[in-house]
């Protein structure tokens, strides 16, 4: 099982904060078309993800156990 | 106080320039970014700010090493404040103390450069008559010409 | 308070940052000038400050409208101590407002060159082993090519 | 009679802060060279002169009841 959490713009899409997919094992890139299929205007071409709080690149591969984030542009400061 | 954090009590930027300050220290800048009324012409009510708290705080973290790296002899502070801010009320504070000013501005505005690239927090303006999430970075700003 | 001062007393930053805060502004840069243990391998014991406060005074706020017009929207307010001053003391404080970060870095930073070119202020070393005036100015450096 | 300031190094050398000069008028650079031949030491050449709080030129003109300061190189900040 994999946690993604939502922030954001995606929150408010998702309609929640965070929740679990359930899987062994993906990669980002995999993450990101699910994230696109599952909640359409999801944009995953402008959401990096982060994995165990580390921005990861696409071809990074998932483990079960992992605590990955959808991070939507940043706007802070 | 931790030197680099995300907070959702009101910033007291004095602290942060006392964190810094040792007797090594010439110069101090202390950076503010406050809630503005005007934006393009369109009145802020006020603004509503989420982080990634952990990631962020760690990013903030990251990016003091990257000014430490950069200039020997500073020491740094940030704090990121969350929640719903008025106008006025300070954002993000970052304090850097310096042997020299020239360093102490320049990573000051390193700083603020990076936290706007590659740290996990939003804002949300709200005005009168709606709100939208901001925000336009590069896809992978951590790995940018800037990143060391 | 005045806006453009030169005290004996103990400098408090914060009060120059929230005489130039007002709800147009983004982002206040505070700069503060300490008194530092070592300069070029010697150990300084304390510093003792003189002025010739009210052309000083004066010469802060014609910085102030230099400021003012290079970076039109900004806010300024300049203080220097003057008297002895030991180690970590606040000699000077330039907090600057703007609506944009980066007219508040800029801004700040010419306040402190143009402070050190031509505000008649003067600064005496004390070593455990001596003393001696600093300064070494350019001799017209209100005639220069910054001045406006 | 004209008044002039000393400062720093200057007020030191000359052993006073102030001090009053009996002529009706003369130019800046009669000023220096006055007190040049005044206070050996002096120097000059690395000294400005204020006249009623704002720097002058050497060729400017100081008439009686001007307030002058003699400016060695500022260090403030």
């Amino acid at each position: 099982m994999i946690r993604v959490n939502y922030f954001a713009r995606l929150r408010e899409l998702a309609g929640k904060g965070q929740e679990t997919v359930d899987r062994e094992e993906m990669t980002v890139q995999e993450l990101l078309d699910w994230a696109e299929d599952t909640y359409p205007g999801f944009g995953k071409d402008d959401v990096q993800v982060a994995v165990n709080e580390e921005y990861a690149l696409p071809g990074d591969l998932i483990r079960s156990g992992d605590e990955c984030a959808f991070i939507p542009p940043v706007s802070g400061g | 106080m931790k030197p680099f954090e995300v907070t959702e009590s009101p910033i007291d930027p004095q602290k942060y320039a006392d964190y810094v300050l040792h007797t090594g220290a010439g110069a101090v800048t202390l950076f503010t970014g406050h809630v503005r009324e005007w934006t393009h012409g369109v009145r802020t009510v006020y603004l509503a700010y989420e982080a990634y708290v952990p990631m962020a705080e760690k990013k903030l973290a990251q990016i003091g090493e990257e000014m430490e790296a950069k200039w020997p002899g500073i020491r740094t502070a940030i704090a990121h404040r969350i929640g719903e801010l008025h106008l006025s009320d300070i954002a993000v504070v970052i304090a850097v103390s310096s042997p020299h000013r020239k360093a102490a501005y320049e990573a000051n505005e390193y700083a603020i450069e990076r936290i706007k690239e590659l740290v996990p927090i939003w804002k949300k303006e709200i005005w009168e008559d709606g709100q939208e999430w901001q925000g336009a970075q590069k896809k992978y700003p951590d790995k940018g010409a800037d990143a060391q």
